[in-house]
Order: structure tokens, then C-alpha cells, then sequence
């Protein structure tokens, strides 16, 4: 098994779709020469060619908007917001268009279309290039939100996702490109869209997250488990469709759980996931569903302010051990 | 103003095929007018009447497999492209049998059969996806067009910008046809647009072939588009054509437009297209009075099946409120009682 | 005591704004000649001139980034967004520039400016047209939404918007601007922001809703009445900062809780206000938070289908029977 | 290229002046860019050097109560507006003594004292912002103007048109100018506007009073802002400037930028703005060695004392995190921990 990293995952998912499919193409900003901002697509174009791999004028509705139109006229495009802050500029053909399309025609018109955005805060890029908005996407009926948090989650998810012939969000991290992993050794690997992954089994709490969140939620079971408190950890993956059943099931098991998430707390996705666990294991719950979140504020620049408002392994493990102990 | 002599290709079945086609879009709304005061049609209604000679000028230029796009203002536009008039009334009335299935509405019909990419209601929006498709086709190396209609008022908004910009750049076979009806709602584009009166000349912006014609003339804007459809198929690049014309209703049913001057509105009235044309058949020799009472009938009969196919025809299975949100799986949260 | 409509109390409000303070000019979308497109600004230019009600071209991003710029330079704005779905074409100015800038400059400039948008469904104005995003703008720090379900509370909440000296989201309900009620006899009449309103008081059950939904809870109350189940009804009317206290202290009384909200349900804001009352009224609770919302999909035209997709009082009273008789 | 004599209301004070200013930016960034390799920076860092001549010679223009916004590449005309370097660099290291308490980091660089608006980093964005302002100043009847800074990159996004639009159909007192460096990042402007080699004439579409300058030649710039100024000031309605300029660095620091073509470096490489002027003060007899080496001297004291300064002021205290979101009232959910 060899080891790679979520970049490369996120590179070699794009390759194997341009290679695999005469209807893919890439479309974004600085995706060309300059390689990505995040430097994914490195050497694509010299590969490709630019028919292919469409460095696009910096202007984000029209990049969904056009993918849109041409997923309509029978192409898969590929599209990417470079962050998910610059989402909001193309939020109405996400939106209004993308995701209503196909309801609105009567079913006459799917949209294959794949948006790659990246999420995230703790690279010190300030309040308007540090925010997580793929909770709002995932409340948007006609949208699929993915949000893998491994190299291999990357691979088993893109592949499900090209599968699919409706719009999706595909939310990268921006702190997760330099990360590492095993790369899954079947060349067909796949995820299926909406099955959590149970990260890690134990009989004491459910600590559930997804994106970067879910890996500090298994940082944080690591060190819970030295204190003899064993947490199951899921992680998400798929934010829409939603996985309640695995966490339901967990938590009817354990009792109790912590979501971690993030994004700032109020208005998070973690509420619909409260909102879900209480209403399907009311009778299994021996303490409130806690939420660590990221602090009720705009993303200060200043490092350690911005680590404060980020949730970190250790104030996801303490908010646990209160959980687990009462106290 | 075209002589018959200047439109050879023409028969007269082509030109009486134009009246028709604009006489019944006519008629269509004033039957939907109606239909809305009944209370069969809800919502938004926002009707064509003045611009018939775009759709009808426009569209019939195109081949059966080039697309188009608009806005909601496009009950024109579909029925000139040759939706049935039965499923576009039963569209606007909601019921299953609609182009859209009811879902859509008046203001989002489409036809896939007819490469009808929809009518579109957020201003502007329409434009990136007509680029998009455009876009579709280049990559596939096809030639076809895709027309795209939009009005004065969308071209204030951003999206405007950068779907005219995205397709000069990557010389797109688009054409962006602005119904300049001197209106955006209740805005004169007077007060929004510098160049309202030279509009088309914003796209020189863009280095974009532009043109403006009179929209109220229906063989000036086939004309045109002729010309037009044959150099952006030809690879020549995007266009923005910008044609003068004016809404004889307000900008809803809901709107009784007392915000224009009265002058405005009589000289307007003086340009009804269909008038005009019926006039300029009649001068040039081609049809007789006949001809046209044979036609008006004959829509008239087309009008009155359209809404008795739209009222009788039955509202979507309630179940079908559930269905049509994915391609691949049923939508989330469909109540057991639904299953 | 006089009765008026929701409608007119909007346009006193703007009217009360305009007479009063200088700084304060009205900038939107056909809000000049045309009157509004609800016709709340009638007769506004020919009473107050060019100068202050400013047709706006149409261009939504624009008109709240104008708005910022000029609350930024000593004035107060109050900018209309014909409807909250087009708001998302100005998502950009209202996120990343208006609710942030307060806080990126450390403080030096306020923006004291007011967005008003119509949010909701039910007028057959179809997917596009009949959104309610208000609980998006909740989840961002930085802003207020505020959501007057009733001609007094639009004059309350709107004296009580104009005194902030930050970014408000003030969103009225499109089919609300018809209805009629009772008028504040006091003519400085101010409601808190961020306080509740507890409509009717009963022992069996909360139900909470914001904005039309709250009235459709109260309907759902009257029902309930007639059967002998007493229902405690909180309209919320602040959506951020938000008022759990009132609600929970209502489910520490009840024992149960349905919230209702009109947006789709999965990531809607009510799953916020179910986690908020498990983390504060856990011990309290007999039964789950139950959830009333809009169906998952995008909103259909046809009228039957639309109906069957919003919340209606038959259904709330439904869904609270089953929670008090736990069948 | 002017002569002394065609700036006959410039003292040697003044010129040296602009060359101290553009020293000290160019300078600044060159310590800032090893502060970020230490580690002290941290995100994203875009300097500005290559282009001093235009905030030097733009903003030199202003009146103390005129209003400046730009776009994250913000640091030059932070510092040409007088923002003292030393809390810049404070800024840019995230400190509680920085321009923006820290909070806002180097893209968003604010000083309410010196009407310096803000850097933003959404790009296109600012635009609006500044339209804005321009809109309170016409409001109040004050003769104020708003100068907004942005680059090439942002004429595509729509909110470039959309304030262009409001601003000329409003006609705003703002000075819209862009900085044109060829590059969007990585995305050479011949590849994503069509005008891309005369930029100002897309002010056309919006019947905008436009002009194109040397962004290298800091008396040029200073030359016609001042009669765009005088104009704007006088009620004639917005401008567009585009100067036409290069960035030394790569898009930020972290880009090697090996996108460009050598012989484009090469030929910018020669029309750096400092040695040009200090080139043309040397000929025109106004400066001697000794006077550069004075300023330059001066100057490296200057950016090593804001090094300090930035390295041994304090991180803003951890309660801050919560400070400034409202100014009415504290943020929600603040842990009992912090209050
Ligand atoms: C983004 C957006 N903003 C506002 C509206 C409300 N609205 C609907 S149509 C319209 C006017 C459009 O005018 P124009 O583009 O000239 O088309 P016309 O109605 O004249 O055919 C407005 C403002 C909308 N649907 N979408
Ligand atoms: C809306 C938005 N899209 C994308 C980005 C990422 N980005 C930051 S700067 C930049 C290039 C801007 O180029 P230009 O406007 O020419 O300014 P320059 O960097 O050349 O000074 C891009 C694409 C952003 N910050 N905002
Ligand atoms: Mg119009
Ligand atoms: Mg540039």
C-alpha cells in the first residue's frame, strides 16, 4: 500500500477523470499554468491541453453558471471555486440554478456537474478567506455536499461523485493538501455517497465531525483513550445525503455525544445533526448532545487568536470528559 | 422597412406563418390574462404582447437542433419555438400536464425535445448558463447556436458581465439578444443604464460584434439574425444584439404601469408589431383579408382548446411533489405517508 | 387602538425613518415610481424626493455594497432587497464585507445599515422565488436578523434596528404584508431586539416559530385548544442574537417542543434552537423537539404541490398531538 | 516623460519626497517578504513592489479628507496615505499595535483617521464599497473624492460592473483605478479580457470619462490624477484610470511566479519606477548621490525600527477574540471562561 497525499488524491482523481471520460473537463481560476492555488492541477495543462483545462477569467458565477450550461448540454464539467469564500459570489447558480434546474423542468434536464471548492480556517488568511460554508449547501435540496478529510476518503468519494448526474459539492480542506495517507490498493475504490465512516469504536461517547474536524475528533479519542475513556469517532463524509443512521446507531450505543464542527456554532450544520440524534435516540441519551464549535466571530488574522477560535483536539477531548464524567 | 422583394426566400406560407405565429402568441396572453383573473393561472405573469416580432423574427431563424435560453418572460419565445400552446397554458396553470409538469410555472418552461434550455427568473442568471452551453458545444467541435433572450433590465447586473466577457474571451457560439423594452419592472433603463439609447455599443466592452434593429419589425429581425446565426456558426464568435421594442402591459398583470408617460405609451401603441405587419402583408400584395380572418380563427380555436386542455387536465400526483429532485436517489425526508 | 397592515406598518416605519434622521436615504430595486414591488415605498419619491428614496439599477450587489459604503461614511442606510433569493446575488457584500468589516478594521468603522428583504413561500411564485434563507444570515456573526411576524412588532423591531450601529437583516414575510393588527398605541413603541414573544401560554407543549410560521403556530395553538392541549407559543421574532432563554424556560415549563420553520428542513435554523434546548433543558424533557418544515425540495409552482410543501396549522397541530399523546 | 519645468509647483522637498516614499514601500516589502520567511507573517503576502509610482503618485494627490479603498495588495497605499510603517508592519505580523489591532492581517489594513477605507480581499468587492462612499459624498454635498484602488484581474468580476455601472448612472464622485499588472495571479489578462491592451476604453460602456498612464512614472500618474481630481471634485462624474505597470514579485510570496515569459520580466525589469525617477532626478539635475544616499539610509533605518516594533509588540490579549464583532453589544456565545 503506498502512501500519498490529499493532494495528490485530489491530482490523480482529476487525471483519471479527464482520462476516463472525453466529457470532463476542468474549469477555474488559475487552474492552468499557475497550477492551482493549491497547486492540484501542476502540469495539467501542458498534459491536456487548455480545451481541456480551462484557466477561466476571474469572475465566480459564470464559472458555476457555465458548467451548469454545459453539464445541460451533455458535458461532466469539473468546476473550481479556488476557496469556498468566493462561493458566495457564484452562491446564485449554485443555488437558484444548479440545484433547482432539474426540479423546475419537470426532470427533463440533469446537471452533471462536479464544483471542487476548498473549506476551512487556521491558515492565518483573515475573516473573508477562512470560512466553512458547505452547511449551508447541504440544506439545499438538489445539491450533493461531500466533505472527505483523508487521501483515501478523496479517492472513494470523487470516483461516487463522477458517478452521480446531479450537481455536487466537492469540499476540500485547506489545511488537509499536505496531509498523508494510505492510498486504497483497489483501482475501483469507491465510497458510496452518504455512508459515514466509523473512524474509530468505543463504548463511552460519540464524537462526530466531518472535514478536518473529523480527524481533531480522532486525535481527540486518541487522547480520551489514555484516560480510559474509549469514544466512538464518525466521520461524516457526506453531509447530504445525510448518514444519521450510523450516528444514531452509535450514539444508541454510547449514550452520548459531541459534535464537532468548524464553522461558528449558532446556525452550524451540527444543530441538524442534534436535531436528528435527539429525535432518534430520545430514549438512549444520559446527557445533552454537546457541540464544540468555532467562536461566534469573523476569523481574527492574529495566530493566536485564530488557534483560539479554532476547536482543537484538547477542547474537543475536555468538552468529552465533561460529557463522559458529568462534570 | 423590408420590401417582399428583399425577403426572396420567403413564401407566402413563411410569411403568413409569421403572422400566425405572432397573432397567436398575442392571443395565447390575452387568454392567460384572463385565466389569471379566474384564478386558474397564480403567481407571476408576465406577458409578451409588443414583443412578438422578436420571438417570432428571432427564432424561426434557428435549426431544430440550436438552443436557446431566456428569461421568464417567455411564453413568446416557447411557443415561437413550437411548444404546444395545450402544454405551455397547462404549464402556466400548474397542472401535469404542463411543459414543466407544473412544476416550472410561467416564468420556468422548458422542452428538452426542442433544445429549450428553460426560461429563467433570477435577472441575469440565464446568460451564464446560455455561455455555458455554448461552451458545450465548441468543446464537442458541433455548430450549433445558442440564443439567448434577456431584457435591458438584466443588463445592470453582474452576471451580464461576466458571462458577455467569458464568451468574447473564448469566442463562444452565443448570441445574447437584448428585448430592449425601456423597462426593468418599473425602472426606466433611462436612469440605469447610460447607454440605454445605444445600448448594443456595450458590448464593443467586450470587443463583441454587436447590432441593434427594430424590434417590432419582424423581417428586420429575421434579417439580421440571419446574417448573424450564419457568422457565429461560422466560429466568428459571440454577438450581442440589442432590438428596440416596448411592453404593451405592464411588467405583470399584477402592475398597471402608470409610471410611464402617456406620449411613450401612444407611440408605442402606434408600433404594434402585428399591425404593422399585418399592414405591410396587405401593401406588398401577399395576403388579403381573407387570408388574415382565416388565420385569427383558426387561433382563436387554438387559444380557447389551450385553456379548456389546461383547466381540464388534472394537478400533479401529490406524490410527485417528491419527485424529480435527484437523478439518482429519492430526495431526503419524504414522509412515510408519501412512500 | 387602530388596525393596520403589515404593509403600512412597514411604510410608517420607513416614513418615521426618512422624517426623523437626515442620514438616513432608501436604495433598492423599483422602490421609486413603481412604489415597491410589495408597494411599501407608494408615493415615497414624490414625497421625499430623488435624493433619499434612490431607484436603484438592478444589480443586488451593488445595492447593499453601496449601502456599506455609504454607512461606513457617516450615513444610515436603508437598503430593500426585493426578496431574500435574490439576496444571494449580494451575499458576497452582506457576509464577507458588511457583517466583517467591524470587526477586520479592529473596531474603527461601524456600518449601520439596514437590508430589507421579503422572504418565504405560498405565492405560487415558484423554486426560485419562494426561499427563506434568513436562517444563513443568523449563522453569521457580525449581523442581526430580526423576523416581525405582525404589524406591531415590524414598528417595535424597526425603532429597535434604526438605534444598532451595525449591519441588520430586516426580513419581512411576503404574505404577511396584508394582514392587519393592532397598532402600538404608544408612539415610541420598542421592542428589545433579541427578546421573544410569548403569544399564548399553556402547560402541555411549546411550539416556536419566527416570522408567518409563528402565526401558524398560533393557529396550531387554537386548534390544540379545542382538544384540551394548552400550547405556550414563542414567536422569536430575533433570530440573532437569538432569545433561548424565553425558550427554554417555556420547555422547562411544557415539557415538550415543536419548533416550526417554513425553509426546508435539514440544516434549517430550528435544528440550532433544538440543540440549544436539549443543552439547557435536557433533564426537562418527556418527549424529543419534534420539527414541522418545509418539504425537502425545491418549491413547486403548481399550487396543490406548493400547499402540500409549507407548514400549515393542521399539520402543526398534528405533529404537537403526537408529542403530547406520544402516538 | 515630463521635464522639471512642466512641474513647476513641485519642490525639490516634494520630489525627494516621492522617492523617499517609494524607497520606503519598496523597502518595506523587502523586509516584510523576510519577516514572512521567519515566520513572524503568516497566510498570504502580496507586495507591492514594482508598482510605487502609482500609490506615490496617486494618492500624493488627495486632500486629507478625500477617502482611499483598496484591494488586498494594500501596503503601498497604507503607506503612501501615511499609515505609520511601523504599525503596518505590526499588522502584517498580527500584533495588538497594528493598524487593525491585528485582527485584520495584511489584506485588510484600516485607518479611520486617515480615511483610508480599507484593504479588502475579495476581489471586486471594494468597488462597491467605494461607490458607496462616493454616494454619502454627493449625499451630504461635501466635495470629498473617493480614489479605489483594484487590479486587472478584478474588471471580470461582476461587481466591477455593477459599481461602474451605479457610479456613472449616479455620476459618484469615485476615481475607479486599476492597477494593471497584466497578471490575475497566475491568469495573464491577454487570456481573460478582450481589451486587456486598452482597459480604460471599457469605461465607454459606461460613458465614463477614462484614461490610460504609465504606472511606472510616478510624475505622470501624480500629472493626471491631479486633473482627474480637480474634474471629480468639480461634480463631472466618475473616472476610470487604468495604469499600466508590473508586479517584481510573484502574486504573493509564496509564487515563484515561472508563469511569466523572461523577456516580459526582462523588459519590466528595466522600467522598475525607483531607479527611473531617480534616474530622471539625477538628470534633471535635482538630486545628488549624497541626497539618495541620505533618503536611502533614512529609509532602511525606518523599515528596521517597524521590524521591532512589530517583533516586540505584544499578541493582542486572547479576550479580543471577542471584542469588535458588534458595537452595540457583546458577540453570542462567549465562554463563560473569557467574560
Ligand atoms: C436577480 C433578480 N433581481 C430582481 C428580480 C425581480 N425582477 C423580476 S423581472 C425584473 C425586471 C427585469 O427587466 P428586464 O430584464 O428589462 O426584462 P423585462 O421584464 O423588461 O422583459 C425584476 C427587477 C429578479 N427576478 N431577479
Ligand atoms: C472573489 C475572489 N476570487 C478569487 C480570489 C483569489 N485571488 C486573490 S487575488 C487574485 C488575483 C487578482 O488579480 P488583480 O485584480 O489583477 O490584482 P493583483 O494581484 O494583480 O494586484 C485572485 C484570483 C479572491 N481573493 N476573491
Ligand atoms: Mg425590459
Ligand atoms: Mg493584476
Amino acid at each position: 500500500m503506498s502512501v500519498i497525499t490529499y493532494r495528490e488524491a485530489v491530482s490523480s482523481m482529476l487525471r483519471e477523470a479527464l482520462d476516463e471520460d472525453e466529457r470532463v473537463f476542468l474549469m477555474g481560476e488559475d487552474i492552468g499554468p499557475y497550477g492551482g492555488a493549491f497547486a492540484v492541477t501542476q502540469g495539467f495543462t501542458e498534459k491536456y491541453g487548455k480545451k481541456r483545462i480551462k484557466d477561466s477569467p476571474l469572475a465566480e458565477s459564470v464559472i458555476v453558471g457555465a458548467g451548469v450550461g454545459a453539464a445541460m448540454a451533455g458535458l461532466r464539467p469539473v468546476v473550481e471555486l479556488m476557496t469556498i469564500n468566493f462561493s458566495l459570489l457564484a452562491m446564485d447558480q449554485i443555488v437558484n440554478h444548479a440545484a433547482k434546474i432539474r426540479y423546475m423542468s419537470g426532470g427533463q434536464f440533469s446537471i452533471p456537474l462536479i464544483i471542487r471548492t476548498v473549506t476551512g480556517a487556521g491558515a492565518s488568511v483573515g475573516a473573508t478567506h477562512s470560512q466553512s460554508f458547505e452547511g449551508w449547501y447541504a440544506s439545499v435540496p438538489g445539491l450533493t455536499v461531500v466533505t472527505p478529510a483523508t487521501p483515501s476518503d478523496v479517492i472513494g468519494l470523487f470516483r461516487s461523485c463522477r458517478e452521480l448526474n446531479d450537481p455536487v459539492m466537492f469540499v476540500e480542506h485547506i489545511l488537509l493538501y499536505g496531509t498523508r495517507g494510505e492510498a486504497p490498493a483497489a483501482s475501483d475504490y469507491r465510497i458510496p455517497i452518504g455512508k459515514a465512516d466509523v473512524r474509530r469504536t468505543g463504548k463511552d461517547i460519540t464524537l462526530c465531525g466531518y472535514s478536518r474536524m473529523a480527524n481533531v475528533a480522532e486525535q481527540a479519542a486518541g487522547i480520551l483513550d489514555e484516560e480510559g475513556i474509549e469514544a466512538d469517532v464518525i466521520d461524516l463524509r457526506t453531509l447530504r445525503p445525510l448518514d444519521s443512521e450510523t450516528l444514531v446507531n452509535s450514539v444508541k450505543k454510547t449514550h452520548r455525544a459531541l459534535m464537532v464542527e468548524e464553522t461558528t456554532r449558532i446556525g452550524g450544520f451540527a444543530g441538524e445533526l442534534v436535531a436528528q440524534i435527539q429525535e432518534d435516540a430520545f430514549d438512549y441519551l444520559d446527557a445533552p448532545i454537546a457541540r464544540v464549535a468555532g467562536a461566534e466571530v469573523p476569523m481574527p488574522y492574529s495566530y493566536p487568536l485564530e488557534q483560539l477560535a479554532i476547536p482543537s483536539a484538547d477542547a474537543v477531548a475536555a468538552a468529552a470528559r465533561k460529557l463522559v464524567n458529568g462534570s | 422597412m423590408l420590401k417582399a422583394a428583399d425577403v426572396p426566400d420567403l413564401t407566402k406560407t413563411d410569411l403568413l406563418g409569421f403572422y400566425r405565429q405572432m397573432k397567436l402568441i398575442r392571443e395565447f396572453e390575452r387568454e392567460s390574462e384572463r385565466q389569471y383573473t379566474r384564478g386558474n393561472i397564480k403567481g407571476f405573469l408576465h406577458v409578451y404582447n409588443g414583443e412578438e416580432a422578436i420571438a417570432v423574427g428571432a427564432i424561426n431563424t434557428l435549426r431544430e437542433d440550436d438552443y436557446i435560453v431566456t428569461h421568464y418572460r417567455d411564453h413568446g419565445q416557447a411557443l415561437a419555438r413550437g411548444l404546444g400552446s395545450n402544454e405551455v397554458m397547462a404549464e402556466l396553470m400548474g397542472k401535469a400536464t404542463g411543459c414543466s409538469n407544473g412544476k416550472g410555472g410561467s416564468m420556468h418552461l422548458f422542452s428538452s425535445d426542442l433544445n429549450f434550455m428553460g426560461g429563467y427568473a433570477i435577472v441575469g442568471g440565464q446568460l451564464c448558463i446560455a455561455a455555458g452551453i455554448a461552451l458545450a458545444v465548441q468543446y464537442k467541435g458541433d455548430d450549433q447556436v445558442v440564443l439567448c433572450f434577456f431584457g435591458d433590465g438584466a443588463v445592470n447586473e453582474g452576471e451580464f458581465h461576466e458571462a458577455m466577457n467569458l464568451a468574447a474571451i473564448w469566442n463562444l457560439p452565443v448570441i445574447f439578444f437584448c428585448e430592449h423594452n425601456l423597462y426593468g419592472m418599473g425602472a426606466s433603463s433611462k436612469e440605469t443604464l447610460v447607454m440605454w439609447d445605444s445600448l448594443h455599443e456595450m458590448a464593443a466592452a467586450y470587443g463583441m460584434d454587436r447590432y441593434e434593429v427594430d424590434g417590432n419589425d419582424v423581417l428586420e429581425v429575421r434579417d439580421l439574425m440571419q446574417k448573424i446565426n450564419a457568422d457565429v456558426r461560422a466560429g466568428k464568435g459571440p454577438a450581442f444584439v440589442v432590438a428596440r421594442t416596448y411592453r404593451l402591459r405592464g411588467h405583470s398583470v399584477a402592475d398597471p404601469a402608470d409610471y410611464r408617460p402617456d406620449d411613450e405609451v401612444q407611440y408605442w401603441a402606434g408600433q404594434d408589431p402585428i399591425p404593422r405587419f399585418r399592414e405591410w402583408l396587405t401593401t406588398e400584395g401577399i395576403a388579403t383579408e381573407e387570408d388574415f380572418d382565416e388565420i385569427d380563427a383558426s387561433v382563436d380555436e387554438q387559444v380557447v382548446i389551450a385553456a379548456e386542455f389546461g383547466e381540464s387536465s388534472p394537478w400533479p400526483d401529490p406524490q410527485d411533489l417528491y419527485d424529480g429532485v435527484y437523478t439518482d436517489r429519492p430526495t431526503e425526508g419524504i414522509p412515510a405517508s408519501s412512500n
